[in-house]
């Protein structure tokens, strides 16, 4: 059970690392002009609400598909 | 188990392609919050990238049924 | 064999769906302006045209290559 | 087999590429029919593909061989 | 070993993403070779890039401690 | 011994191969523009010089990470 819990751990690890491989990419493309000598505060700013608002983005996209439950008949084409 | 397999590995690509897609559409500049019009845009947003991929998915198994057909 | 033919039924069905979302993404770049209420005919249309081109090309890339066999003078390459 | 497998993937991933790349290139608005100039414009743009992914593997070989002597 | 590997291929991913990006914003028209304010260019969206991974990594675990706690 | 060479060598050709695929796709948005009948030697010159200066950015990359030692430091954000 510790091996599996480990495991468990590090494949954790390894998603999250995944978004933030992610969420750079996808914010720096959106936030980032012209690279400087340091991270200036507009830019520092404008990351961190990306990362939140991508966020929040997803969680009112799984929200309302649990709502409006269009997401049982979007899967049944599966079949 | 395969069969729901697919079926979930299906309902999350969809999902990350969704929010991928509409947070593009939808947030221009990320501010402080999510307000209530870039909440609208992601809801109408999301449902037509729903009907898109029923219409994708729809037309390509119609062709693939043409094409077999020959 | 059951089970083989089940498996080979359910990789099929994968392999069909990866190319939905591919060309799911990529049609709505090409057709979707700003999202509205309902789904226009005229980006109804571009999509099912967008689907429908797309297997055109790939089509016409394939027998092209097949008749001028430019595929082997490339692959032989990996030697 | 191996060596098989791997030309496979290489030729699969090629026309992959060519499918996506020339679509961009030569359909700017997708209609009822591919046309003739459409259709011109993807066997250029095949074959200058095809010119690329062998130029870019010449000189990618070339330096990695450049480096190896150092 | 498997903490290593995650590390390892963090750290890979990590720098073929600098690369590709900082090639795109350093480097406009590819030329006979790189020069000093391609370089300095480089060298400084490097170092912004790994600032904001860092960045994004802040922020996206205190969110989701935030959340773990409702 | 002999077999294990061999894959060895496989891999080596399809990480080789996979880098190829990469620098096509990147340098062929950089460097083409309206494909034409031949490929001219301006579009030649682009890609070519376009694989080179991104191998030296690769390079500058690891060898500054190498230096700075930043790498150690981002790296310990693992644990």
């Amino acid at each position: 059970p510790q091996l599996q819990q480990f495991l468990q751990i590090e494949t954790q690890k390894q998603r999250f690392q995944g978004l933030v491989h992610g969420l750079t990419d996808q914010c720096w493309d959106i936030c980032m002009e012209k690279p400087s000598s340091r991270l200036d505060s507009k830019t520092e700013h404008c990351i961190s609400n990306c990362v939140d608002r991508f966020i929040d983005t997803s969680n009112f996209v799984v929200n309302r598909l649990e709502k409006t439950q269009q997401f049982a008949s979007s899967s049944e084409l599966d079949d | 188990q395969v069969k729901q397999q697919i079926a979930i590995a299906t309902a999350q690509e969809l999902l990350t392609k969704i929010s991928e897609k509409c947070f593009k559409k939808c947030i221009i500049k990320p501010s402080s919050s999510l307000d209530s019009s870039e909440q609208k845009c992601i809801a109408m947003c999301m449902d037509r990238y729903m009907d898109s991929w029923n219409l994708v998915s729809k037309t390509y198994s119609s062709r693939l049924q043409k094409e077999s057909m020959r």
